[in-house]
């Protein structure tokens, strides 16, 4: 059997058989459950690293399925779904250390660890997909999974916030599928391609390719939290931390960037959506979701949420990346799907840290928290700089790459956004990096759980924070080195732009 | 020929006959007994249907299904009645109460 | 050897690692030292490229650099040994020696890079980490003041990063040069102005600079204004396209813009009594000057290579001197308890303000005499009048500072903490402080002729006549001055701002809450819509349609609309 | 040998019952035996009819052109093998969920209903068609009363006079196209039929019968009560395959004998009739107050989707895209066979652990029985339409035909019937997200709980990504 035609399929199940066995473990093997958990994440990672060396090289990943004549399964692999699956199969080996650390003794582990499971091989089902159909597939698929995550503490709190992001989710899901088979309909399948497929699209049918794209973006635009399809974003907020990472880091949001992404460069082909003036709309929509997420962040005192509404705000970094003709934007809004993962992980592991250790869940308790929990606060300011933009932490490379693709793209407007939003970011992160660092500890913090042992916390929930921020931190200070994921967005950018 | 006429005629007139009274009376027994008129009006025509004039020998096939279809009709009916005697049992009548 | 340079980048930055523990105190004293090596040693116009960091990094010295990164690296080293020593004894010090190595590092990187990120990082580095030294002391005050000094940092930073981005968009990644520059839009000049003009302290950006001066400690006070307020003039000399094109009306601003700052930076430190809030306005004053050249350059782009020449060395000596002068307030000590050091001490301050002013034989005098050809701009002729009234008014500036030295309590606040504790001796910081004094002494004599050495004598002296009938007045009637001592409170503008600000923070916040209850209406209403899917069921409406005759008769409708729909359709095809 | 099979496929269920009957204390084991008997039959006949074509048998010397035959093709055989697998778990459940005097009446009735099924399947002409219906009904409703509550016999009861008036205006019909073509094979009849009053009458009739016993908008009114009151492994065995036999009819007629005779508003009519069902069963679905109504009223949407085929089904031209959409619907029955009998299994060990089934108190059972809530959420992405399931698949090819033949409404339709369902079913799967306290096990009673998650599983993941065997099989008849 040609294994090349295996690896897609393999990278997916890698996870999700494990996934599915754990479902059957018993409550208390927990060892067991560790040993799957890791297994599956470790295999996963070296078939990636497989797959990125072979991306590299130019050689082609294809596992395809037949559903029926016409429909067919495609799982492939390009620069920009390697880019993804890397991500997502690091963040997940992480993520999985900490939340076996974090959910110690907590109810439901076999459910919740096989959902994670499934939830990370959807992710990577959707980096991977090499249609429109099969990208919603995993879309639908990643839906399934999250919910029961999202759901998993059973307070009524989690009850209403699961409906919640059920609704949205469901809703958005309807809308990308009326998408995706409106436009085979129209075009017959859809394969994502470099350069797009819909560049010479008849003339009369453009008007309807137009509406589509709204469409599909209105049900991508439910995932990646675009404004006003936002709404499910913080109530989900009630979930365990690590889902939380993951969700806002990875998984879902991620899926609906990615998802606008994939859209617009290899459905429609940026030039396509460039001359329709599809390009400028997205733009609009994602510097208005960048202001208004910010605005939101400043007001909240829940550091969940707090850090909730700063994901609406920086994952339309991405869609605005995209929206920017030219390839320099490109890169920018690409490699910011990697960089704001890193960042954004880091912070949910660290605010998870608070409340675990501390019982601290709001901004206006974190006074001293520094001096308490050095590590995790050091992991937690790298995050936070980087989310600014300040040099030498990722986020500012992602800026740079936007600013300059704006500014050779004469859109000057979106310097004003970045601006404005930096601003914003800063208002609402250096307060809490101040609290931190500079306040005096309190006498009594809200529920303390003190860790035996010499660390602050237990190492599997100070390891994984302490990891992304250095990743964070390496990607932003050797952004231009070999396989960084800047090089990696470049040459996704070179092949979209044909060069 | 008008004899076969006449009665499928009123081979469908029953079932018409039939039909209407199933839907409009509530009782159990006269729904059960509509059902029955209804079937002896299928009956009546597909009998009709096997007449090939005098001196043919009658098409079997119909007599066949008739034949059939009354021993259906009868077991469907007994089902019925026992459901029926069930309801009645509980609660002393057998009007459908729903 | 020209790897000494990023290791005299990566040295403070990988020493802020473990700066935080004890055992580290003597790290900042250190870290400094590889690039004051590599000022000496590093041959100019070799580029270092370590294409793995950041964008492609870039590093490498050229003449002006060289001198930067001189004054730089020894300010810093002597801040670093002064900081050690006199910081031992402080429980937070750990902190203060993490973020005094990171801002190090970022003002180093900053003076040899020679790519525009790689200098932006620096520039960033630098800024945000000298904020945890504005408030290291956690006072009241130094809250503030650091609050003040983030916002208007990060305003500054995010200025130059879209100038940068618009640089780098036309001309690459690499340092600029002036005819690159001079296709630029005029909106990237005013950046670049902003940009560095809140780092340097321009009118009217300047209000952080009298609030913050005072609230950090002294080394971290020494280095905001003698190293960290330099990298504005790099940053300029850098950025603006200067001796390429005449911009004659960028210059008029300029000038504007520094004829404003000195006079109205002298005039306000003139009504101070803290001395450090004095020097403060000083420096305010000195970034005045610096916009007025670069302002009389771009309006005749021949003046540059003199122009910038003297600009870099007057920076050099104002660094020195000023750091020299924070640097001996901290060494002052109470009075009560005289000792010979002390007067050595007062000496020293006494030449470091000399020279601050421009005296006779000093480094002031010989700055001074660089900058001279460019004030004899034809069509402004009342410009050298301005410079040398200006001169006049620093010199009394100077004189109020030494004055202020008495009369000035030296803990600042009484009752309050001061991390210097005035008992304690600081050996290794009075050396390697008298070094500075020496090196601010030999000046003169290195980098000019002796006909420089005398500039602007008679400068020095209209001071003294002006200044001796009010000392003379002062002495004899000491209410004299007292209604006008607490006429303008240091930070200046800070007072109407803050009414401004609280103002905009409380209808900003209104505003953002109308709007996000105005949002999250239709989403409650949503919610609460989806929320009644899920309620509980109402009465079964099903009933009347399970009865028989309904039923029924909706059967033979559908029985006839199925005929119906055959025979009609067919019949009319 | 082939023949042998046919009959078999119907003589060892009816043999079983027969057997059952006489030794009731045996009568698990035996049912059980006759069970896997059958559906091993049935498999080994579609294994032949997907590799070498359809076969047929006359029985009876009652040869074509009366025709009292059995024949298998691609769609009966895709229906039979849903519902002998269906029918196997089914009768494993059963097993174990009777108790002892319950059994007797079970096994006999559950195998004559099983016999009934297949016979429908199989049979070419319409008189075997009816009696095989009536037969169907009668077990079914039987079976539906075996709790004996009085609601139970009431409806059921109902459902019988349904079925009743149903099969008499079926055979109505059937007798009117006797006296015009004089022959009841369905392959005979289709060759000589024609428009005209005869035919459309017939039709009408014959529909509209089958429609009652379908359950179609709005004369559902009989199943939520008859299905929701039934016990478990018959309500999954009624709402999956029973009123599935219907629509089964239904489709064959429309596609085998009334081709010539109908048109695009008898679709039409059909198609409002199904989006009413979608409309209305998953509406009420959703605010039903018990886990056995709620199913009950998703299968009338879901047999709503069924009839929304057909008038996509006239709008596409012969060719692929017809052949598609043709398998789509059949994928989609099969689906909902696999998928609502999951459900309605797992519902059932759900009720029997907590005493009842109303939803907003089921928290504590849904959380001890994690099989069974996993089977009910599998079950419910089936039902939903969500990826990868059958339906999921079937969904699109029809969204998609629907598209391109510009009849976008019923695209809302669908949709708003999949929202609807997610709706509905997460309303369920909501509660078993609680703070009871954690289960031991994944599963704790294997013989009741396995048939569930399988049949649930097949639904969800197995009928969707391996799909293509039934385009192959549907070649083998249906297809052009």
């Amino acid at each position: 059997m040609n294994f090349d035609a295996f690896l897609p399929a393999a990278i997916v199940l890698s996870s999700m058989i494990p996934g599915a066995l754990i479902f059957f473990l018993k409550e208390e093997s927990h060892r067991l459950r560790t040993v799957l958990n890791m297994t599956g994440a470790l295999v996963k990672l070296v078939l990636v690293i497989w797959m990125i060396w072979g991306v590299y090289d130019g050689h082609s990943y294809e596992t395809r399925l037949t559903l029926a004549p016409g429909i067919d399964l495609v799982l492939s692999a390009d620069a920009l779904s390697v880019l993804f699956v890397a991500l997502s199969t690091l963040l997940w080996l992480v993520t999985t250390i900490y939340a076996i650390g974090y959910l110690e003794d907590s109810p439901n582990r076999s459910r919740f660890f096989g959902f994670f499971s499934l939830c990370v091989s959807a992710t990577v089902g959707i980096a991977l997909s090499g249609t429109l159909l099969t990208f919603v597939v995993f879309y639908e698929i990643l839906t399934l999974a999250t919910y029961p995550l999202v759901a998993h503490r059973g307070t009524p709190d989690a009850a209403r916030g699961a409906k919640i992001y059920l609704a949205y989710t469901m809703g958005g899901g309807a809308l990308l599928l009326v998408g995706a088979i409106w436009l085979q309909a129209l075009v017959g399948p859809v394969e994502f391609t470099q350069g797009g497929i819909l560049g010479n699209a008849p003339e009369e049918i453009r008007g309807t390719l137009v509406i589509i794209f709204f469409v599909l973006l209105g049900g991508l635009g439910v995932k990646a939290a675009l404004v006003p399809l936002h709404g499910w974003l913080p109530q989900a907020m009630v979930a365990p931390a690590p889902v939380s990472a993951l969700l806002h880091a990875v998984a879902v949001v991620k899926a609906g960037a990615f998802g606008i992404v994939r859209v617009v460069y290899d459905v429609y082909g940026v030039q396509f959506a460039h001359s329709n003036g599809l390009l400028f709309a997205l733009g609009i929509i994602a510097s208005i979701t960048i202001i208004y997420g910010s605005l939101m962040a400043l007001t909240q005192d829940s550091l969940k949420k707090r850090l909730a509404y700063s994901t609406v705000s920086q994952v339309s970094y991405i869609a605005l990346g995209a929206s920017i003709f030219g390839p320099i934007a490109t890169i920018g809004g690409v490699v910011h799907l990697v960089h704001q993962g890193l960042m954004k992980i880091t912070l949910f592991f660290c605010a998870g840290n608070y409340a675990e250790a501390l019982g601290v869940h709001k901004v206006s308790e974190m006074d001293g928290v520094g001096k308490r929990m050095p590590g995790t606060s050091l992991a937690f300011t790298l995050g936070a700089l980087g989310m600014i933009g300040i040099p030498p932490v990722a986020g500012f490379v992602s800026k740079w790459y936007l600013g300059l693709g704006a500014a050779e793209a004469g859109a000057n407007w979106v310097l004003a956004v970045l601006v404005a939003s930096s601003l914003l970011n800063a208002a609402y992160f250096l307060p809490i990096l101040y609290k931190t660092w500079f306040r005096p500890t309190p006498t009594q913090w809200p529920a303390e759980h003190p860790h035996p042992g010499r660390l602050e916390i237990g190492g599997a929930l100070l390891w994984p924070p302490l990891i992304t921020a250095a990743l964070a931190l390496a990607a932003g200070l050797f952004a231009a080195a070999p396989f960084t994921p800047l090089e990696w967005a470049s040459l996704i950018a070179e092949r979209e732009y044909g060069r | 020929m008008i004899t076969q006429f006449l009665y499928g005629g009123s081979g469908i007139l029953l079932f018409l006959l039939g039909t209407w009274s199933f839907i409009v009376h509530p009782p159990l027994i006269r729904k059960l007994i509509a059902i029955n008129v209804m079937g002896a009006g299928v009956f009546h025509t597909l009998v009709a249907l096997a007449y090939r004039g005098l001196t043919a020998p009658a098409d079997p096939v119909p007599h066949a299904l008739v034949l059939t279809g009354i021993v259906v009709a009868v077991s469907a009916t007994a089902l019925a009645l026992a459901f029926g005697q069930r309801l009645d049992r509980d609660h002393g009548s057998s009007a459908d109460d729903d | 050897m020209i790897w000494l340079l990023p290791l005299a980048v990566a040295l403070p930055l990988l020493l802020s690692g473990v700066a935080a523990r004890p055992a580290a105190w003597w790290t900042p004293g250190l870290a400094a030292l590889p690039a004051l090596v590599a000022a000496f040693v590093i041959p100019l116009g070799e580029i270092l490229s370590l294409p793995w960091i950041l964008l492609g990094m870039h590093l490498g010295l050229d003449e002006t650099t060289r001198l930067f990164l001189f004054f730089t690296a020894f300010l810093w080293a002597v801040g670093g040994i002064t900081a050690s020593e006199a910081l031992r004894q402080d429980p937070a010090a750990g902190r203060f020696r993490v973020f005094f190595l990171l801002a190090m590092s970022g003002n180093l990187l900053l003076v040899v890079a020679q790519d525009l990120v790689s200098f932006y990082t620096g520039f960033a580095m630098m800024g945000i980490a000298s904020y945890a030294l504005v408030i290291h002391e956690g006072h009241r005050a130094s809250l503030r003041a650091g609050k003040i000094y983030l916002i208007l940092t990060l305003v500054g930073e995010l200025a130059l990063f879209v100038a940068l981005v618009l640089i780098a968009s036309q001309v690459g990644l690499m340092m600029p040069d002036a005819a690159d520059l001079a296709t630029l839009p005029g909106g990237v000049i005013a950046l670049v102005i902003l940009g560095f003009g809140i780092k340097a302290g321009l009118v009217p950006a300047h209000f952080w600079a009298p609030l913050a001066y005072p609230a950090a400690p002294i080394a971290a006070a020494a280095m905001l204004s003698g190293a960290m307020s330099k990298t504005a003039l790099l940053g300029w000399l850098r950025f603006l396209p200067l001796g390429d094109v005449a911009l004659p009306a960028w210059g008029t601003l300029l000038i504007f813009l520094g004829l404003v700052s000195m006079f109205y930076a002298l005039t306000v430190g003139l009504l101070q009594s803290n001395p450090r809030v004095i020097l403060a306005y000083s420096s305010i004053s000195k970034a005045g000057l610096f916009v007025l050249v670069l302002g009389i350059i771009l309006i005749d782009p021949r003046l540059a290579p003199v122009g910038t020449a003297g600009l870099v060395l007057y920076a050099t000596h104002h660094a020195l001197v000023k750091g020299g002068l924070f640097l001996g307030l901290g060494l002052r000590r109470p009075d009560r308890d005289p000792d010979r050091t002390q007067v050595w001490v007062l000496a020293g301050l006494v030449l470091l303000a000399v020279a601050m002013a421009g005296g006779p034989l000093t480094s002031g005098a010989i700055a001074k005499d660089a900058l001279k050809p460019l004030l004899n701009l034809t069509d402004w002729g009342w410009l050298e009048t301005a410079v040398m009234i200006a001169a006049v008014l620093t010199t009394l500036l100077m004189i109020r500072f030494l004055f202020t030295l008495w009369s000035f309590p030296l803990a600042a606040r009484p009752g309050d903490h001061d991390p210097l504790d005035p008992s304690s001796t600081q050996p290794a910081s009075l050396a390697v402080w008298a070094v500075l004094v020496g090196i601010v002494a030999i000046m003169p004599f290195v980098f000019a002729t002796p006909g420089a050495w005398l500039t602007n004598w008679n400068i020095l002296l209209i001071a003294f006549v002006i200044a001796w009938p009010l000392l003379d007045a002062a002495r004899h009637h000491r209410g004299l001055f007292r209604p006008l001592q607490h006429a303008v409170p240091p930070g200046d503008l800070v007072v109407p701002l803050r009414a401004l600000r609280i103002a905009l923070v409380w209808s900003g916040r209104q505003a953002l809450r109308r709007l996000a209850r105005g949002l999250a209406r239709p989403q409650t209403r949503l919610t609460a819509w989806i929320v009644q899917w899920f309620g509980p069921a109402p009465a079964d409406p099903e009933r009347s349609l399970r009865d028989w005759a309904t039923a029924g008769l909706l059967w033979l409708v559908i029985l006839v609309a199925l005929l119906l729909a055959l025979v009609l359709t067919v019949q009319n095809p | 040998m082939m023949i042998d099979l046919l009959a078999l496929a119907v003589a060892f269920p009816l043999l079983g019952a027969v057997v059952v009957t006489a030794t009731p204390s045996h009568a698990r084991g035996l049912g059980l035996a006759s069970a896997v008997l059958t559906t091993l039959t049935s498999l080994v006949l579609s294994l032949g009819v997907w590799r070498d074509g359809s076969v047929r048998s006359d029985f009876g010397g009652w040869g074509a052109p009366l025709g009292i035959g059995l024949q298998a093709d691609g769609l009966s055989v895709a229906m039979l093998v849903m519902s002998n697998l269906v029918a196997l778990a089914v009768s494993v459940y059963a097993g174990s969920y009777f108790s002892a005097t319950a059994r007797r009446h079970f096994w006999p009735l559950w195998l004559l209903l099983w016999s009934a099924l297949n016979g429908l399947f199989l049979a070419t002409d319409l008189f075997n068609l009816y009696v095989t219906l009536e037969l169907l009904g009668l077990s079914a409703a039987a079976l539906g009363a075996l709790s004996g509550t009085r609601a139970a016999v009431a409806a059921n009861l109902r459902y019988l006079l349904v079925g009743l008036l149903g099969s008499m205006t079926y055979l109505m019909g059937v007798a009117l196209l006797y006296s015009r073509y004089g022959m009841l094979d369905i392959g005979l009849l289709a060759e000589v039929i024609e428009p005209g009053l005869v035919a459309w009458t017939a039709m009408a009739l014959m529909f509209s019968g089958l429609f009652l016993k379908a359950a179609l908008f709005p004369m559902h009114f009989w199943l939520p009560p008859a299905h929701a009151n039934a016990p478990a492994p018959v309500s999954a065995a009624l709402s999956a395959l029973v009123v599935k036999a219907a629509f089964y009819l239904v489709l064959r007629l429309w596609l085998d004998l009334f081709d010539p005779v109908l048109n695009a508003s008898v679709a039409n009519v059909l198609g409002l009739l199904g989006a009413g069902a979608v409309i209305w069963g998953s509406w009420r679905a959703l605010r039903a107050e018990r886990l056995k109504l709620l199913a009950a009223y998703s299968t009338v949407a879901q047999m709503g989707y069924l009839f929304i085929a057909f008038p996509l089904l006239v709008a596409t031209p012969p060719g692929l895209a017809r052949d598609n959409l043709l398998a789509a619907v059949v994928l989609l029955a099969m689906t909902h066979g696999f998928a609502k009998a999951g459900f309605f299994l797992a519902a059932g060990l759900v009720q029997k652990t907590a005493g009842h089934d109303r939803i907003n108190e089921l928290g504590g059972a849904a959380q001890a029985l994690p099989a069974a809530t996993f089977a009910i959420g599998l079950a419910g992405v089936a039902l939903i339409g969500l990826p990868p399931s059958g339906t999921f698949l079937a969904k699109w090819i029809m969204i998609e035909q629907a598209m391109i033949q510009g009849l976008w409404w019923w695209v809302v339709v669908i949709m708003l019937g999949t929202l609807l369902a997610a709706a509905y079913i997460f309303r369920v799967l909501g509660h078993a997200f609680n703070r009871e306290p954690t289960p031991y096990r994944f599963v704790n009673d294997a013989r009741t709980e396995i048939p569930a998650l399988l049949l649930a599983f097949i639904s969800a993941f197995v009928l969707g990504l391996i799909a293509q065997p039934l385009w192959t099989l549907l070649d083998q008849g249906v297809l052009g």
